[in-house]
Formats: C-alpha cells, structure tokens, sequence
C-alpha cells in the first residue's frame, strides 16, 4: 500500500512501544494474576456444558456459582469439573445437570489426583478446541467455494428484536448486497452476567444474543450466501459481562466477526476494570483461534466528544487495543480496529479532516480489516442530507481502503432500519465503491497540505497522549478520566464481585490449547 | 411469512406496520403550528403514529417537513387485475421469421414524436438501427420497413404519412406530461383517426416514461409502453396482434 | 399570493397542487400488479394524479415504492393552537439575576436518562458545564445546584434522590423510543410521585427528539423540550415557573 | 492554476489552431458577409423600437417584415429607419409605430443623403450602447456593493411557465443560497421568429423570455439581493431564431448570464446554418458589450450521444464555441463554455472519468467562467440515488474549481422542480463545497494514471476531430453528420428565408459601436 500523509516511523513506532508498555503492564498485573466467573463459565461451554436449569438458569451459571459461593474459584472451574468427571465417571453436561437438580455439590466431592483430572479434562477440551478450528477451517472453504464480497466490504445491521423477523431481513440485505450481517443485541443484556438461553422473539431495540440464534442465523446466511453464490458474514456482540461465553458460542457457532474491544465495558457500560482485562483477553484468545475478526469500539468517543478535538484518543484506543490483542495472540488480520466518520459536516474541509483520518488509521495498521463506522451523531430527520453524509463517507471508505464499511442509514436519526433504508443504504454503498473504485490509486496529497498536516497532528497528539498514560499507567489514566472524559475507580463498576484472584494451581486448558491452533 | 394477501400493507420492519415516508412542503412559517399542521396532514391520509421529523424553512415563509407515519390503508391484492401487453416476446431472428411465415409481406411501421415533443432519444431508443441496451431497433429488422419522422411531428403530419407508407403500426411516444399535455395531444390523434375513418388501419402505439398499457388503452389506443421497453417487445407485440387481424 | 389559511394544502410549485412525495414498501413481488397496489394505495391516501415513479426489488419478494401524486386533504391552521412553553427565554446572566432578585436562594436541580435510556449526550447538554452550541449548561449556573444523575437510572432511584436533594426541579430525558418505552416509562414516573403525593413538589420537564411540550402535558409533566432546547431555555422556564409557584 | 494531468500543450495548440481556422473560414464566408431579419429587427430595438401592433407583432417585426418583403433589407434596416427619421423627422419609435399603422412604408420615402442617416442614427445608436454599458456599470457596482457568492456559483433554475409564480421561486431559491437563476423558457419559443410581448402567465415546461418579464424577475432578484447582502445572477435563453434580439433586451434589462451556442440552433433546433451563425456573432458582440456571461451548451451532445464516447466532441465544441467568441470580442472572461457530468453511473471509476473531463476544461480554458451540467439521463424516479448522483457531481465541480455549477436535482425524471426539490439541490451543493472546499488544491493525480489517460485520449481525440473538421470546412462536417451523428444541410432548416446577403452599402451602426465598448 502506498503511503500518503507522510507520517514519522519513529513516531508511530513510539506511539506501538507506548502501548505495548501500557498492555504489558495490564498483562502482567492484572489478567495474568486473575479470572472471572464469565472465564469459568466459558470453560464449562467449551467443555460441552449447555442448557439451562429449571429457573431458566444457563448451567454454566449454575456449577460455577456453586463454586464461586464456595471460594473456591480460584483453581478454576476446570479442576472441580474434572475432578467431579474423573469421580463420578460422568461427561461435564451431566455433572452441571446433576448440580442443577442439587444432586451434586462439586466442592462436597472427594478430590481425585490432578493428573487424572487433567486427562480427563484435556480429551475433553481437545475435543472442542478441534471442533473450533474445524469451524474455522470451514469457513475456509466456504468461503473458497462461494467467494467473498470485495472491500470495503458491505456491514449492516438487522435490529428488530425477533431472531425469526431478524433472518428475513438479514436474507433481503444480502440480497441486496451486504457482506455483513451484524444482529444488534437487545439493549438491557450487556448488563447480565449470564448468556440468556434459546430462540427468542422479544428484544428491545435488538435481539438476544443466545447459542440459538445464532445458529439460527448462521443457518439463513448460509443458505442464502448459497442462492446468491456470496460468503455472507454473522457478525454479534462480544461484550459486556459474558465477553469470553459469548466468544465461545461465536466460536461454535462459526460466526465471522465479533464487537470485542479491550475497553469499551469500562468506559461506557461501567463496568470494572479487572473484570474487564481479564475478560477480554480470553474472549479474544478464543476470536483468535476461531478466525473471527473482532470490531473494536473506538467509534464510541466520538458520540460524546467533538470527532476533531478528540480525534487523537481514537487512535490511542486502537494502539491499546492492538497490543493486547497481540498479547491475546490475536494476528493482525483478524483487528478490526474501529474509527468513525463523525466531524459536523457544517465544517469547512471536514471532509479533508475524514479522509485524513481515515487514511491514517490505513497506513498505521496496514494489515488490519479496519472497521468504519458512518456518521451518526450530526444525522438529522433530513434523510436527503443524510444520504449524502452516508455518500461522503462511502467515498472516504473507497478512497482510504476500508475494509469494513458498516454502512450509515438516512433514517439513523428516527429509527433502527426499515427495509427499504437498508436496501437505500446498500445502493448508496455500492454505487460510490464502484463509481470511485480506484480513486485511491490515482491520488496522492499535497505535501505538508491539510490532509497530510491534520493526519501528522492526530499521530502526535495520540503519541503523547500513550506516552503519558504509559507513565501513568492504565488503570490510573481510566481513573482520572483521560479516556473519554470519564472517570471509573479500578474498585467500581459492575462486576467485580465476579473477579477471582487466581491460585497457583489455577487450572484451565484453553489458554495453552487456544495457542497453539494458530500459527 | 404469513402475508394476507386480501389486506396488503406497508412494511418497515414488521409485517402489517404499515410503515410509510413522506415528504411536502406547507405554504406556512416554519413553526411549531406548522409542524402541528403537517401532522393533520399526514393523520388525514390515514396515518397514525405521526413523526414531523424534519422541518425546514424554505426561505419564504413556507416549510419543507419530512414525515414517518403507519398507514391504516391496506390493499386487496387478490382483486387487482393490471391490463397488460399479452403477446409473447420473440427475439429479433423470431420475429422477422414471425413476419416471413405468418405475415408474408413486409410489416411498414411509423412513428414520431408528437404535438411539441422534442424527446426523441425514446423512440430512437426502439426505432433506430443502433437500439438500446444491446437490443437493434426496428430499422435493423430486415422484415420491416421503419420510418422515423423524429420530433415535434404534428398529428396529421403523421396521419398523413401513416396513409401515405401504408403503416401497419403508428409508433407515438410522448415524454413531456406537464399540465397532461400528453393526453391532450394523444386523444386529439384518436380523434383524428376517427374523424376520418382511419382508425382500424393501424395498429396504434404510445410509449413514454409515464405512459402505461392501461393509460393507452383507456385513450383509445391498442397498447401503450413505458420505462425500459426494448425493441423486441415492440416489434413482438405488432407483428402478432397484425397476424391475429388477418 | 393568496394563501387561504382555512385551506392550507401542500405546495410543489404551484399554489394548492397538492404536491406530496411518498415512499413505502409492499410485502409482494415487484411488477404491475405491485406497482398498481402501490397506485391504490396512494389513491386511498387521497392522493390524485399518482405517480408510481420507481419501484425496486427488494431481494424477498418485497417492492418499495417512490410515488407522488397531489393530495386532496387541506388542513385550516385558523383553528390551531399548540401548547407551548410561554415563559421568556433569558440569558445566564439574566437567569442567575432573576433567581438572585426573584428567589432569593440557590435552586437545585436533579436530572437523569431514565429506564434503560443510555443516551446521555442531550441530557448533558442541557446540564454539563460545557453546555451545548456556546451555551454553559446548568452547572456552570452560580446560582443553581445541578445534578445529573447519569444514564438508566430507574424512577425510584430518581425520586429518591430528588427528595433527598430537595430539588425544585427534575429533568428527565427519554431517546429511545421504540415501541413507546419512553411513554411507559415516563408515566410510570408521573404515577410513582402521584402515589407518594411528591407531584406537587417538583416541577417535572422532560426532554428528547421526539418529545413535544404537548406529549409532555398529557403524560402529566409541566414541560417538554424536543431537538435543538439550550439551556438557557429550560433554566429561564423552571426559574420563571418557579418564581410564579410562590 | 495547479496543472494537474500532464496535457500535452502543444496539442491544445493544434486544437485551438484547427478551431481558429474553422471560425475564421465561418466568419469569412458566412457571417461578414450575410445579415438577418433578427439582425436587423436588434438593430431596431436598439434604436429604442419596442412595443407592438393590435395584432401583437412586435413593432420591431413589422418594420423588418416592411424592407424585406420588398428586397431591400441588405441595406440594412438602420439606413431605412433613418431615412425615414431624418425624412420626417421623427423617432425610430414614431417610425415604427406609423408603420404599424400602415401610415407610412418606409421604401416610398424619398430618400436623404447617407451622411444625414448616418447622423440621425448615430446619435440614437450611441444613447443605447451608453445605456448597455451603463446597466454594465450598474452591475459592477452592486456586485462590489453586495459581494457575489464563491465559486462554484450555485445556478438553478425555475420553470413554472408563470412569471408571478417564477418569482416567489426565484426569491425562494436565493434565500435558499442561490447565486444564479435561471427561467426556464416555454419550449415552443425557441422556433418563434419573434419576442413576445409584455408579462406572461402561460409558459409550458417554462416561461416565455419577455422584456418585460426579464424585468419583472431582475426587479425582484435585486430587491431579494438586497435583503440577503448577495447579488444574484439572473439568466436566460439567447438562442432560437431571434438569439440577437434577446441579447440586446437582456443587455438593457441587465441579466447577467445567458444560454448562448454557436451551434446549438443547427444542431438540436434545426435551425439554418447561416442564419445562426450571424445570428450568434452578433448576439455575442451584445453579450460582450453587456457583460453578459455566455453558457454554451455541449451538455446537449450527451443527452443522445455516450458520455465517456463521444466526450471529446464536447470539447471539439468547446473550442469551436471559444474561437466564434473571439470574433465577436467576447472575453474570455465571459465564455460560460458548458460540459456535463453524464457518464452511466454504473460504469466502474466513472467518477474517474468525470473528474479527468472536468478537469480537462478547467486547464484548457483557464479563464473561462466554466458552466457545469448536472447528470440528467441517467436520473430515474429512484430520487435517493438521483440525490447521490447529483453529490458526486457537486463533489467534482468544487475539486475541479468549476465555476458555475447548474444544479442537478433529485426529481430530474419527474417533473420540473418543485420548491423543496431545489431547496434539497442546494442544500447538497452548499454541503459539498464547503465540506470539500481545499480538496481541490489538496490532490494531484498519479502520473499516467486512469485520470490523466483519460484526459489524454480526449483531449487527441478532440484535436483529430478538429484537425478534420478544419479540413472540410465546418459547413460541411455538419453536412455530413460530423456533430451529435446530427445531419444538416446547408440550405436547410428553419429561419433560412429570414437571411439576407449584405449589400456593398449595408448599414448597422453597432458593429463599430459594440466593438469599441469593450477593452
Ligand atoms: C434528454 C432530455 C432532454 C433532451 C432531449 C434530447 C432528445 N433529442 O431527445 C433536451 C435537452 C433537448 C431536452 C429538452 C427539454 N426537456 Co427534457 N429531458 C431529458 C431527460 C434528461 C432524459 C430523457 C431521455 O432521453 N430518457 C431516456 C429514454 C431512453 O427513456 P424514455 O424516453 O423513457 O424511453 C423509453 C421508454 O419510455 C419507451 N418509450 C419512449 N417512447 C416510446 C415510444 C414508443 C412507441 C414505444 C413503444 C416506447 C417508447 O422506450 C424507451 C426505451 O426503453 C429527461 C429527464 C429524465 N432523466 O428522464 C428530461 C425531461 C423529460 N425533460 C423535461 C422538459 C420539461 C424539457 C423541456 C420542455 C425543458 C425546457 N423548457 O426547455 C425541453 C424541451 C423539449 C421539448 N420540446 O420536448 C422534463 C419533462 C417533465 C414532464 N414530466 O413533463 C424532464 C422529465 C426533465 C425535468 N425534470 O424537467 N430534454
Ligand atoms: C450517540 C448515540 C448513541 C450512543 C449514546 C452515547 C451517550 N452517552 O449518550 C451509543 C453508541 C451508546 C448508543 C447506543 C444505543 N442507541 Co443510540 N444513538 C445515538 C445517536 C447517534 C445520537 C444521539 C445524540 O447524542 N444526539 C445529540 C443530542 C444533543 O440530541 P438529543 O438527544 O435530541 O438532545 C437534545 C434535545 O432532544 C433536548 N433534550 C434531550 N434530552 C433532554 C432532557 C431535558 C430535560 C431537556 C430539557 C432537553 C433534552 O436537548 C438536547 C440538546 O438540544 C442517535 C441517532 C441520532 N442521530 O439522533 C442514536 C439513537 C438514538 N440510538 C438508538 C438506539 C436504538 C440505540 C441502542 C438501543 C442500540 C442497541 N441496541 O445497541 C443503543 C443502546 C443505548 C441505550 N441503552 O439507550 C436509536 C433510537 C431509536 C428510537 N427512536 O427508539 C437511534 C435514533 C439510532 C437509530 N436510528 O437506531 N446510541
Ligand atoms: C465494543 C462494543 N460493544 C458493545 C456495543 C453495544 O452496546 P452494548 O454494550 O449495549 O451491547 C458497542 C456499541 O457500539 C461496542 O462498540
Ligand atoms: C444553448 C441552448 N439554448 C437553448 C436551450 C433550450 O432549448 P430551446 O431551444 O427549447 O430554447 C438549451 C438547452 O439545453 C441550450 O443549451
């Protein structure tokens, strides 16, 4: 890719040392030394652990409960299922299913060696790690069979709450051209501390993500990427309090791209910092070994502050969020690095300010599948305008190389989409990708010209701003609220209730079998 | 889905929403009373749920709004019956062996853009050698003898030359529709034909971006064509209705 | 031009053309027969001369429409009166005078995103030090205590704490509105401090893009603010309010 | 001015050579020697003629019609008006107004010395060149007094067929941010060989171009200026069998930009060659003195033809239209030439395309005000993608530093605009320029990329087809069909029997007087 805003190497490769000094501290203090209820809960999917009890209570909830009331989380969830496998000669499912019924309490159970827990346990966790990577690998081939939509490629959104009326949308917008499908999630669940169970109809503003809606959907795209001879990718949210849960149902469920970012539960759903770390590591080793592609949140500055001013701390967000996701072991080729297209467009040379922007992001992160998101907040009931906000970020898309265009609506002010702004959405995309399509080959900027000199500013400004949180630290810097002028304690938010410092015999599979699925 | 078939209504996001965008612009100040009255506007075309999204002042005291709303209309899609054009579509080798088998002559074929149309990229579209989206004209055909008279033809110009190249079929195509100017001119051409006898000659055909079959018919024409109409379907569309009158 | 107020009707580019643009989609496959649905359905709208000007596939069977057509409706603006906020708007300057000269102590003010609303941007608007479009929100107001609570805060809590702080007002902010959550909620707050006999204690306002000052007196609030409300507007209309109350 | 695609300048050379040879064989042969009853019915009302006869023929007509009926209009008209002037000692009014009456015939009026003719006439002759550049001043100082929109200048037009409702839009539309209006003229009146008279209310698909209804609307296009601190631009048709006639009416009523084509008339009227020739140069040497800004109208050449293959015949014209205007003294500064943004919008890198052509002419006529049309035939009653359409188009004039941008509008393939249509169209316009406003001097094109290759071919494509046409003589490359594959024949179209070969004797004052008003 050829270079075009003259940016300083040594300065981006300060801003990459900064980052990876304020990961690594991260790593090291925080993730590596704890885990999370939702991390236990993830090992007991993955170790084939599913359903729910009477109470509509997911089992996973219920056997790690069991022993998390008892404190004894600490040497993972992993130790006291097997032990109860390896005792009672039983699968996991039937000790969480005997747990349920109260028959069996994990922590009452004469403990076995711990080397035939780990047999037990690592036959069994191989098991599903294999079928993960055979997901993956399938979706190799699909998307070899059928091929794949050319970048930028086409995201949208189906939001109406019912997975069945979600499918016939999602069916029509790959119709009408999508790539991505991402099913938005119903607003009140990133607050629960459990995966809701099942097929579901009634959500609020979007749709559970549950095991079986996603399957659901990944069925309907599958059969229409078929009909219209197109890969289409399911796109959900990895976030909120059951991060790594909701990675592992993704991972089963083959879905292709994943809301997962390192800091966006602290800063906007308030939830705690431990938790947080801890969660998103491991959900994203399980992206990792999946082959998803994970969308990070920075778009999310930018609907409280100014996209000018604060431009700078998007491309913070996406150094931190790089470096931990390497330290997740994450390739570069699965970061979906997120940025938006937010500046007023009452602004003379906005535009410029965009391109400049979004360019920047290109060339600093030239393997990533960049996600970019439209303009939302300056979107008014004036559809026609909006339309055309949604046309000058299209072409911004086009012309810097997106890969991911989650494409803006002309009714984002009034309400989630209609059918038919959908389908005006897609029109609207696929009309400038190819009218423009090698626009970007064919231009080059003005030395030290507006474009090059706003892009130079943004990468100083963001380097300084690591700089100093590196200094900080980054448990500091989220306290006095230098990322999004918000301000959360390393002891607030929800959740911490379930953060668990680790014992030294910590046991958990995943985190060296996960490792070793990717090259 | 389970679509009524009888009660057919918009749909946004939900079957039977009845979801429905507007747009139009009041002779009043931009205002919270304009607003109020465009919300009238909208419930007395059926509208609920009424949503004035966007109002803007249009410079002189009139108001530009945008507005959603759910329709209670619905439509009985079972009772609908569109008059259509019901010949089958031949290609171009079809019809000219079409015309050597069935008709045994060549077919003489006229048209014009009438009364003060000066649109003729529309008619050329179908007549013209080159054609239009791949597909030759009419004159390309070599059973047919096309005549092109070009723009602002008047009516009896072109009844004249009908009689005098002994037209099977007269090809109108009218694109300027303002104040129905095109009514006006293609029930005078009717009229005309009547007047003199003529009217059972020809084949008679109108086409335009506004015109429907079902507008033609209803001003006394035998088939009307719009939008994206491609030569073939022309040249089908006479040379068996020609064949069927023998 | 000669506008009849007592029949106001859409303006394309003539008085009284009755010109409306209209887009919807149909749950049947595109051709004639939709297109015609389309036609009807405008028709029942009271719409004449309907054009169906495009009509697309929508990839399931779906067809979505652009029509215009000239509505029949009008509406007489002579009879209509909308409720608005009638109180002067002053500046901060004047604000922080009136409360010095009228009230005589600080006045305090407690606001929150209710219900699972997490759209906090307007609410902050209103009350952030750094305010809105040059305008310092009610923070930085010397002469009001102001509290924002902050995005989902349920009502309980929200009274709660507008007791405890004993507020003279509560601002409240509602965005999302789909399936009218906001209407739910915002009643169930109304009832909660009807039940607890506090309505008459505050002066209740809430605000978002799709309330209305009229939306707001028929849920029982005393005010409501909609897109583009600065700041000064609401502290000029609860310090006025406020002041009459005495 | 930045160069941007490499053209090579001795090719434009060699165009400009094959268009300066092409003029100079019309103007020999065709212009200098031949005159036009329009011609000559100008030449009346520049005398101060106006007004007409119970029949409504304008009085300018009924005194042309007098001479030529009777054979002895190639002396022209001005020596016969003053002849009878200084016979009887009245106006060229009171002339005209005795003949309408059928009180007087000028050819039986004793004839007096050429040199009294030519006194009586001069004198009158000047008053109203005076006049013409008084209204010039006129212009200078409000546009100094009120300022002038930036380029590219917003140019929309209004078409109600009714003066009164043309202006509320008219107002409406410089409100709205419009710097040039335009009323669109009833479509029957181009072909009339004769100005109507006085205010009219019945136009189809527009209004009838009438002194009086040019001064209607320029009286309320100055009272809006006023009000909104900005001059506004009004314009209309100086084309048709009586192109020189509206310029000198347009000259005294001071519009300020007019349709005006060297070709126009023969090609897409059916006009004859001869008669438009003299017709335009003259009109031009009005236009000139007036300082009025001509629009050539290339944009017609697409409306029939391919836009991306026959759009080196845009340019053809281009320099054929800039090299007739020379010969009328028309500056440089006033050569609206016109190209159009009418490439299929499905075609891939057409925006490519559009900028190279766009970017073409604003290099070659670096001085020209340049005219930029809007995509018309590729506009379908989808008014969504028609408004995207019309922003690429918006987006091309501000990064190709057009400088008067004719506004497309969203409902193109409906009807002409309505209110709102137009306050979207500029709406769109005012986005797009300003949130774009330094791209232009931002970017350059990749050295032999799509961009610069395209400009190449056409610009040689162009210059070949001169190169020919230059060769055959002009008359006969429209002969055969070489313009728009439209044939006409020299003894051809309308308005031939109105064109009079000069006699040795012929008379016009203004060609001398024109000629010395402009630097
Ligand atoms: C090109 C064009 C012109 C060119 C015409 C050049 C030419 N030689 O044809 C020029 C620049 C000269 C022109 C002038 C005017 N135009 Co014009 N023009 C257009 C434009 C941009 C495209 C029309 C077109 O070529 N379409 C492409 C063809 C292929 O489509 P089509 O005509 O629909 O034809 C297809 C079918 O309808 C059918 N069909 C058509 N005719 C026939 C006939 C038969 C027998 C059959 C079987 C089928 C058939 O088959 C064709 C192929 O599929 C339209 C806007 C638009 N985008 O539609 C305005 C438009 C049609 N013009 C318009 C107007 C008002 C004018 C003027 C009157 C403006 C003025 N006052 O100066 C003038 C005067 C012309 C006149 N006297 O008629 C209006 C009409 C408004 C209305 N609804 O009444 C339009 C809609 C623009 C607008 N919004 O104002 N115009
Ligand atoms: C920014 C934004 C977000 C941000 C919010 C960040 C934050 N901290 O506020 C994020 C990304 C988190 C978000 C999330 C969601 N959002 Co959101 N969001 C928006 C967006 C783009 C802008 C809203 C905004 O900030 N406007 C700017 C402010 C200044 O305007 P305002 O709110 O109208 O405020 C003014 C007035 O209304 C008034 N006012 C407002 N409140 C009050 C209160 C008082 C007392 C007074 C006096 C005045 C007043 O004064 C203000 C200043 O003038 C809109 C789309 C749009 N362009 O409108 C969607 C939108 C509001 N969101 C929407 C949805 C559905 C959601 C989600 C539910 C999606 C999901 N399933 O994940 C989530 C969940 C959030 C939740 N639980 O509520 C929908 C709502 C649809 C509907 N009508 O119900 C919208 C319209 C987008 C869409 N088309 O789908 N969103
Ligand atoms: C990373 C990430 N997660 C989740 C969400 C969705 O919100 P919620 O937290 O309600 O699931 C977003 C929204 O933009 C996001 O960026
Ligand atoms: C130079 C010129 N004159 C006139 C016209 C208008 O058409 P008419 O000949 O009907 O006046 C155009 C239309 O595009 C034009 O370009």
């Amino acid at each position: 890719m050829e270079k075009k805003l003259n940016l300083d190497l040594n300065v981006i490769q300060r801003g990459r040392e900064a980052a990876r000094k304020i990961a690594k501290q991260v790593q090291d203090d925080i993730i590596l030394p704890n885990t999370t209820v939702t991390v236990e809960r993830t090992v007991l999917r993955l170790l084939g652990v599913d359903g729910v009890d009477h109470q509509d209570v997911p089992l996973a909830n219920v056997v790690v409960d069991q022993v998390h009331r008892g404190g004894e989380l600490d040497k993972g969830i992993a130790y006291w299922v097997g032990n109860a496998m390896a005792a009672k000669k039983m699968t996991a499912q039937e000790v969480a299913e005997a747990a349920a019924r109260e028959e069996l309490h994990l922590l009452d159970i004469p403990t076995v060696s711990y080397d035939q827990i780990k047999q037990v346990i690592e036959v069994e966790a191989k098991r599903w790690t294999d079928f993960i990577f055979e997901q993956r690998q399938e979706r190799v081939n699909m998307q070899k069979a059928l091929g794949v939509g050319r970048t930028p490629m086409v995201y949208v959104i189906v939001a109406t709450g019912n997975i069945y009326e979600d499918v016939i949308q999602a069916q029509a917008a790959a119709k009408q051209g999508a790539d991505i499908v991402a099913v938005i999630r119903t607003t009140a669940q990133s607050l629960l501390d459990y995966v809701p169970y099942g097929a579901t109809t009634e959500g609020f503003g979007g749709t559970y993500a549950t095991q079986e809606n996603f399957r659901i959907m990944r069925k309907a795209l599958d059969e229409t990427g078929q009909e219209i001879g197109r890969y289409i990718h399911l796109c959900n949210y990895c976030s909120g309090l059951c991060m790594p849960e909701i990675a592992a149902m993704g991972a089963i469920e083959r879905l292709d791209v994943m809301l997962n970012d390192a800091m966006y539960g602290i800063l906007f759903r308030d939830i705690n910092m431990t938790r947080t770390f801890v969660d998103q590591h491991f959900s994203r080793m399980i992206n990792s070994a999946a082959g998803i592609i994970i969308n990070t949140g920075e778009d999310n500055y930018l609907t409280t502050a100014d996209a000018v001013e604060e431009a700078h701390t998007v491309l913070a967000s996406q150094l931190i969020n790089e470096q931990m996701a390497l330290n997740s072991n994450l390739p570069e080729e699965q970061m979906g690095l997120g940025h938006a297209f937010e500046i007023n467009p009452d602004l003379e040379d906005g535009f410029l300010y965009e391109i400049a922007q979004a360019q920047m992001a290109r060339e600093i992160f030239p393997k990533a599948p960049l996600k970019y998101m439209p303009p939302t907040k300056y979107m008014t009931g004036n559809i026609f305008k909006g339309h055309l906000m949604d046309a000058l970020f299209n072409l911004t898309g086009v012309l810097t190389n997106q890969h991911i265009q989650l494409l803006g609506m002309l009714t984002e002010a009034i309400h989630t989409p209609f059918l038919q702004d959908r389908a005006l959405s897609i029109e609207n995309a696929k009309y400038i990708f190819n009218n423009a399509r090698h626009l970007s080959e064919e231009i080059t900027f003005k030395q030290d010209g507006i474009i090059q000199r706003r892009a130079q500013e943004v990468l100083n400004n963001a380097v300084n701003m690591l700089e100093e949180v590196a200094e900080l630290g980054l448990v500091e810097a989220i306290e006095t609220g230098m990322f999004a002028a918000i301000k959360r304690p390393v002891n607030g938010g929800k959740g911490l209730e379930g953060v668990v410092a680790k014992a030294d015999t910590y046991y958990n599979p995943f985190y060296s079998l996960l490792k070793g699925g990717v090259e | 889905m389970n679509i009524d078939m009888k009660n057919i209504r918009p749909y946004g996001d939900t079957l039977n929403d009845g979801a429905v965008q507007l747009s139009f612009t009041l002779p009043v100040p931009a205002g919270e009373e304009a607003k109020e009255a465009a919300k009238i506007m909208a419930t007395k075309m059926g509208l609920e749920d009424v949503s004035v999204v966007y109002m803007a002042d249009m410079g002189i005291g009139f108001s530009f709004f945008v507005v959603y709303g759910k329709s209670t209309h619905s439509v009985d899609m079972t009772v609908i019956k569109v008059a259509k054009v019901e010949t089958n579509v031949l290609n171009f080798y079809q019809v000219n062996d079409y015309i050597r088998e069935k008709i045994g002559r060549k077919v003489s074929i006229v048209g014009a853009c009438t009364g003060t149309d000066a649109h003729t990229v529309g008619l050329d579209a179908i007549m013209n050698m080159k054609g239009y989206a791949g597909e030759y004209g009419l004159e390309r055909y070599p059973e047919i003898n096309a005549y092109n008279l070009g723009s602002q033809v008047p009516n009896e110009e072109l009844i004249k030359k009908a009689v005098e190249l002994n037209a099977d079929a007269i090809l109108v195509s009218q694109v300027v529709t303002q104040k129905n100017v095109h009514v006006e001119n293609l029930t005078n051409l009717v009229d005309l034909l009547d007047a003199e006898g003529l009217r059972d000659r020809f084949i008679l055909i109108v086409g335009g971006p506004r015109i429907s079959h079902e507008l033609a018919l209803e001003l006394g024409f035998d088939a009307g064509f719009s939008v994206g109409t491609l030569p073939p379907e022309v040249a089908s569309y006479i040379v068996q209705t020609l064949a069927d009158r023998f």
